[in-house]
C-alpha cells in the first residue's frame, strides 16, 4: 500500500489477543493519533465520479 | 528464433499423427508486422500455419485454463513458468500436457521499433538472428535485436523453459548481472505524494478495456471482482480512482504468481507500463520469501503457506 | 428535445405480496404529475423501466391494463440489485418509471379470433394485463373464445389469486389453472405441468392465436404441443426476456440478429424467432 | 460551396483565430500516438499523423458521461427525482478528422438518431460539432475505407475537407456548417481551377494506394442463420482475449451501459461505453447468459457489424475501414479476414 502512495501511518497491523485489553486501547489510540496527524486522505478516495 | 518455426511444425505434426495430443497450441504469423495470432491446430495436415519469431510475446498458458483432453503447447521460459503455476493451482493437469520447450532469447518490443522509425508505417520486418531490418514505403533500417527487447525480456533470468517434454533447441545461456528492479527502487525512493503522482499518471490513459487482465494467465476467475455487481466493488466509469482500484487489486491478485512474462504490457492498447503494478510484489516475494513464481512443482507459493519465520516486522 | 431516458416521477401507491415465498410483489404507481399518465399510454404486452435513484433501472412488463385508470402496476420478482432494493421500499416512496417501451401483443391480428393464453409462474404479468383488457365490456366482443392455461409450482406461487378466482366464475373466459403438485385435498383445479394441461384442454387451433409467456422450459415444451395442435408459427406469440439498459433500441445489448428485443420486441411470433439466431 | 486555398502559416493562424468561436479538437502528439484534444495554450496541433489511436467518437460520445443527477436527501422535496445534468453544447469543431472517422459518425447516427428515438446527448453534441476533415495522402496498408463505402478523400459525413498540398492546403466546404467554419476563418483566397485539379489528382492517387479490400458484396444476400452456424467461428475466436480494445477503439461501436453512482446524498446516472466482448454485457439477473461463451461474443461482434447492421439499415456495414482493430488487436484477429470468410461462405 505504501508503494502505491498511501502514506505510512494510515495502515497498521497488530496482533492483539482477546485478553490484551490494554494493548488494544494503546493500539487504537496510537492509530487514531497517527491518522489524525496525517489529516484527511485525499488520494485513492472516491468522491463524485470524474466523468464528462 | 525463426529456426524454431519448422521444428514446431514437425513436432506438432508428429504429436498429432501419433495421437499423443488432441490439439496443439502455438502461434500463427500475423496479418500485420510484429503481431502474431494464437492458433489451435488439431489436423496434422494443417500444422504448416504454425509459426515462431521474435514477436511471440503473448502468454499461451492463457489458453490452457480448464481445458480437457491432451494438449501440446509451445513454451519458452516465462510461459513454462506459468504452466507450472497453472498446474500448482489446479487449472490443468501435468499429464494432460505435452510441453514443447523453446529456449528463448527475448521478444522484441514492437512499440520500441515503431518509436525508432518515428511511428512511420512498417510494412515488413526481416529477422536475421542478432539483427532485424525494418521496411516501410520509403525507408529501410537495420537494428540490433538486443537493444529492442521487451522490458521484461531485457531483465529475464529464466529464458530456458523450466518444464518440458521435449526441447526444440540447445539451452541458451541465462543472463547474469541484470538488475531487474531498478525501476521499482526508483519508485520506492519517492515520497508518498510523488508515488501518488506516478501511479495516477501511469493510468491516465487507461480505457478499462481489460486487455491486461484478459491476457494474463493468472486471471482465470470465473467472475472478476470488477465484474461483480452485488456488491459492486469498483465503479465502471472512467473515474481515475476506480481505474486505480482495478489496477492495484489486479496486481495484488498476482502476488507470488506473476512470472513477469510481460503479456499485460504487450497487449495494452494504450502502451501503459503495466509491469509497474506487479513488479513491486515480485520484488517483495524475492526479498521476503526468496520466491520466484513457477520454477518448481514441488513447492507451494509463499502466500499459500504459513511458516513461523515468515516476515512479520510490519505487525506491531 | 424530449428526453427518452428521463423517467416520470411516481409514488408507490400500493404494494401487494403475491406469493408465499414473498419474492413477488405487485407495485401500484401513481404519477406525481398527472399529465404524465396520459403520456404513458400503453398497450398490453409492453414493458417499462422502473428507475430507483441510486440503484438503477430494470425492465419489467406492465401488469395493469390500460383500461384501469389512475395507476400503473408491475409485478416484480426479487432477483438482482434493483429488485431487491425495490422490495424493501414502502408505500409513499418516490421513484421513476420510463416508458411505455417495446411492442405489444398483436391485438389487430387477434381480433375476431379465438385467443389461447398459456402462462407459467411470474411471467403472467403482461398476460394479466391482456386478460383484463380483453374482458373489458367494450373490448370483449372483438375476440371470440378466450382460453387461459396458467400454472405455477404450487398454489402459493400463483399470482393474482383473487382475480383468478373471479375469472373462474365467468362464462366468457375458460380458465385452466394448474399447479405442478399439491398436497391440498381441497385443491379444485388441475394438477400437472402447463404443457400437459395445454395438450388436454386446448382442442383446436382453428381460427386461434396463442400467446405464450413463461420460463424457457415452459416455452420449450409448450411449443411442440401447440404445433401439434395445428398452430402455425405465425400464430404462436412469445415474449422474450433480455438484459436491457436503454429500452429504446440504442444501447445495443439486447441485440439478436437485426432486432433489438427492447424495441422490436419483446413480443415475437415463433415464425420471427425461427429466422433469428437462438441467442436468448 | 466555397473552396479556399491557404498557405500552411495562414491555416495555423486561421485556426488560432477560431478559438473563440469554437472549441477546436485537433490531433496532438500524446506519447507514442496522436489523440484529439481541445486546442488550448501550450497544445500544438500536429497534422503529420496517420490517424489517432483512439477514434474521435469520444468528442461526441464520451467514454463516461453523466446523464442525470439527483439528491437522495429525504428532507429535499425533489428527493429521488432525476434531473438532466447541465451540459455544454456550444460550437465545437474536430479539425483533422480522417474521412473514415467522419463516415463512422454517419454510420453511428442511424442508431442514435432514428425515426422513433433521438438520443438527446449524442444528437446535440453531434449537431453542435463541425467536422473538418483531412484527406489521407498516404493511407496505411491496414486501411480499407474504399471497401466499405468510403475513401481517403470521401466527403460524406464531413462539413469541410482539407487537402494537404505540401506548403499550401485547400479547404472545400461541404455543408453549411463547413461553410460557416470557412467564413469564420481568416486568411486564404478562393481556389482556382489549377488547384482544384491538383487536389483531384491527389485524391485519385491516394485511392489507388489503398491495398486491402475485403469483399463485402455478398453479405446482404447471406442467410443470417447460415452465417451464424458457419464452422469458422471457433477458429476465429480461439485467440481472442475478450478484451475491449477493438470495441473501444472502433469509431462505429456504440454500445453503452447505464450505471447509478452515489456519493453521500448525491447521486448520478452515468453512461459508460460497454463492449459485447464482456460476459457481463448480456448476463441476466437470473444468472442466465445467452452469450456465455467467448466464441458467441466474438461472433456477435462480427455478425453485428457485417450482417445484422447490413440487414437492419440496408446501408452498408457497420465499419468505416479505419483499420484500428486490425492494428491494435493484441492477438491480431483481423476483421478483413473474417469479413472475407463471411462474404465468401
Amino acid at each position: 500500500m505504501e508503494h502505491v502512495g498511501i502514506e505510512p501511518g494510515r495502515l497498521h497491523f497488530s496482533w492483539i489477543s482477546s485478553a490484551e485489553a490494554t494493548k488494544f486501547v494503546d493500539v487504537a489510540n496510537t492509530v487514531a493519533k497517527e491518522v489524525k496527524a496525517l489529516g484527511p486522505a485525499r488520494y485513492f478516495i472516491k468522491k463524485r465520479a470524474e466523468v464528462a | 528464433m525463426l529456426k524454431y518455426t519448422e521444428k514446431i511444425q514437425e513436432t506438432a505434426k508428429r504429436l498429432l499423427q501419433e495421437k499423443k495430443v488432441d490439439v496443439f497450441i502455438g502461434y500463427k504469423k500475423g496479418s500485420v508486422p510484429m503481431m502474431n495470432e494464437p492458433l489451435l491446430v488439431s489436423d496434422p495436415d494443417r500444422v504448416d500455419r504454425l509459426y515462431w519469431d521474435n514477436f511471440c510475446g503473448l502468454n499461451l498458458c492463457n489458453y490452457l485454463t480448464k481445458q480437457t483432453g491432451k494438449i501440446g503447447i509451445v513454451a519458452n521460459g516465462c510461459n513454462s513458468r506459468n504452466i507450472v503455476t497453472h498446474i500448482i493451482e489446479n487449472q490443468i493437469q501435468r499429464d494432460q500436457l505435452y510441453i514443447v520447450g523453446i529456449p528463448c532469447e527475448g521478444m522484441i518490443d514492437h512499440r520500441a521499433v515503431m518509436r525508432a522509425v518515428k511511428q512511420k508505417e512498417i510494412l515488413d520486418i526481416e529477422q536475421n538472428g542478432k539483427t532485424f531490418v525494418v521496411k516501410g514505403a520509403d525507408f529501410e533500417e537495420t537494428f540490433e535485436k538486443d537493444k529492442f527487447l521487451q522490458s521484461n525480456c531485457a531483465v529475464c533470468i529464466h529464458r530456458n523453459p523450466v518444464i518440458y517434454d521435449e526441447l526444440l533447441g540447445d539451452l541458451v545461456e541465462e543472463q547474469t548481472g541484470v538488475s531487474p528492479y531498478q525501476d521499482v527502487e526508483k519508485v520506492e525512493a519517492m515520497d508518498p505524494e510523488k508515488k501518488q503522482g506516478f501511479f495516477t499518471r501511469l493510468i491516465s490513459r487507461c480505457i478499462r478495456c481489460y486487455a491486461c487482465r484478459n491476457a494474463c494467465p493468472l486471471c482465470y476467475c470465473p467472475t472478476c471482482f470488477v465484474d461483480e455487481s452485488r456488491p459492486q466493488w469498483v465503479g465502471k466509469s472512467s473515474d481515475p480512482t476506480d481505474t486505480l482500484t482495478f489496477h492495484f487489486l489486479r496486481a495484488y491478485h498476482c502476488a507470488g504468481r506473476c512470472t513477469d512474462c510481460g503479456a499485460c504490457e504487450r497487449v495494452c492498447p494504450m502502451g501503459i507500463s503495466m509491469r509497474q503494478f506487479t513488479k513491486k510484489l515480485n520484488k517483495d516475494c524475492q526479498d521476503l520469501f526468496s520466491w520466484e513464481a513457477g520454477l518448481t512443482l514441488d513447492q507451494r507459493p509463499p502466500l499459500d503457506v504459513y511458516r513461523p519465520d515468515d516476515y512479520n516486522d510490519f505487525i506491531k | 428535445m424530449e428526453n427518452p431516458y428521463l423517467p416520470y416521477p411516481v409514488r408507490i401507491d400500493q404494494i401487494t405480496t403475491e406469493t408465499e415465498d414473498r419474492n413477488l410483489k405487485t407495485f401500484r404507481f401513481v404519477f406525481l404529475n398527472p399529465e404524465d399518465e396520459e403520456k404513458f399510454a400503453y398497450t398490453p404486452g409492453q414493458f417499462a423501466e422502473l428507475s430507483v435513484a441510486g440503484k438503477g433501472e430494470i425492465p419489467i412488463g406492465i401488469a395493469s391494463s390500460p383500461t384501469e385508470k389512475g395507476f400503473v402496476a408491475f409485478t416484480v420478482n426479487k432477483v438482482g440489485l434493483v429488485t431487491t432494493y425495490l422490495h424493501n421500499m414502502k408505500e409513499g416512496d418516490v421513484m421513476g418509471i420510463r416508458g411505455p417501451l417495446g411492442n405489444w401483443y398483436p391485438w389487430d391480428e387477434m381480433e375476431g379470433k379465438n385467443v389461447v393464453i398459456v402462462g407459467g409462474g411470474f411471467a403472467f404479468t403482461t398476460l394479466r394485463s391482456s386478460i383484463v383488457y380483453m374482458l373489458q365490456p367494450e373490448n370483449r366482443p372483438r375476440f371470440k373464445e378466450i382460453t387461459v392455461v396458467y400454472g405455477a409450482r404450487t398454489q402459493g406461487m400463483l399470482l393474482y389469486k383473487d382475480e383468478l378466482a373471479a375469472w373462474e366464475q365467468r362464462d366468457d373466459i375458460h380458465m385452466h389453472i394448474t399447479v405442478d403438485s399439491t398436497d391440498d385435498p381441497d385443491w379444485k383445479y388441475n394438477v400437472g405441468f402447463v404443457p400437459t394441461i395445454t395438450e388436454q384442454k386446448i382442442t383446436s387451433a382453428d381460427n386461434a392465436i396463442a400467446i405464450v409467456c413463461g420460463p424457457p422450459i415452459l416455452i420449450r415444451f409448450t411449443q411442440p404441443v401447440l404445433e401439434k395442435l395445428g398452430f402455425p408459427p405465425e400464430r404462436i406469440i412469445l415474449s422474450l426476456e433480455m438484459r436491457m439498459k436503454c429500452g429504446i433500441g440504442i444501447c445495443g445489448r439486447c441485440n439478436i440478429g437485426d432486432k433489438y428485443v427492447c424495441k422490436d420486441g419483446p413480443v415475437f411470433s415463433l415464425a420471427q424467432l425461427k429466422q433469428m439466431p437462438p441467442e436468448y | 460551396m466555397t473552396d479556399k486555398i491557404f498557405t500552411k502559416e495562414e491555416w495555423m493562424k486561421g485556426l488560432e483565430g477560431l478559438m473563440d468561436a469554437y472549441t477546436l479538437f485537433v490531433p496532438v502528439k500524446d506519447g507514442d500516438f496522436h489523440a484529439f484534444m481541445p486546442l488550448s495554450e501550450g497544445k500544438i496541433p500536429d497534422f503529420d499523423f496517420q490517424n489517432t489511436r483512439l477514434s474521435p467518437k469520444s468528442v461526441i460520445y464520451p467514454q463516461s458521461e453523466r446523464l442525470f443527477e439527483y439528491t437522495l436527501d429525504s428532507a429535499d422535496a425533489e428527493a429521488n427525482i432525476l434531473k438532466e445534468s447541465p451540459k455544454d453544447f456550444s460550437p465545437r469543431a474536430i479539425v483533422g478528422i480522417r474521412p473514415c472517422d467522419a463516415h463512422a459518425f454517419q454510420i453511428v447516427r442511424r442508431n442514435f438518431d432514428n425515426p422513433e428515438y433521438r438520443d438527446p446527448w449524442w444528437v446535440r453534441h453531434f449537431e453542435s460539432t463541425t467536422l473538418v476533415g483531412l484527406g489521407c495522402n498516404d493511407p496505411c496498408s491496414t486501411c480499407f475505407c474504399t471497401a466499405v463505402g468510403g475513401g481517403p478523400f470521401h466527403e460524406e459525413g464531413l462539413d469541410a475537407l482539407v487537402f494537404d498540398l505540401g506548403d499550401r492546403c485547400l479547404i472545400k466546404g461541404v455543408t453549411d456548417k463547413g461553410e460557416a467554419f470557412l467564413t469564420n476563418m481568416n486568411g486564404g483566397k478562393p481556389a482556382d481551377e489549377a488547384v482544384l485539379k491538383e487536389a483531384e489528382g491527389l485524391a485519385a492517387s491516394a485511392s489507388k494506394k489503398i491495398t486491402s479490400s475485403p469483399p463485402t458484396d455478398q453479405l446482404k444476400g447471406k442467410k443470417t442463420n447460415d452465417l451464424f452456424t458457419a464452422p469458422f467461428w471457433e477458429e476465429v475466436a480461439f485467440g481472442c482475449l475478450n478484451c475491449g480494445t477493438c470495441t473501444y477503439l472502433c469509431p462505429t461501436c456504440w454500445c453503452f451501459d447505464i450505471q447509478d453512482e452515489v456519493s453521500g446524498k448525491k447521486g448520478d446516472r452515468i453512461r459508460n461505453w460497454d463492449s459485447c466482448m464482456f460476459p457481463l454485457f448480456t448476463l441476466h439477473g437470473s444468472g442466465h447468459n445467452p452469450r456465455d461463451a467467448k466464441v458467441q461474443r466474438v461472433r456477435q461482434r462480427f455478425m453485428h457489424k457485417l450482417k445484422y447492421y447490413v440487414d437492419k439499415y440496408d446501408n452498408g456495414a457497420q465499419c468505416s475501414g479505419c483499420g484500428r482493430c486490425v492494428r491494435y488487436c493484441p492477438v491480431n484477429i483481423d476483421i478483413r479476414n473474417v469479413c472475407k470468410r463471411m462474404n465468401n461462405f
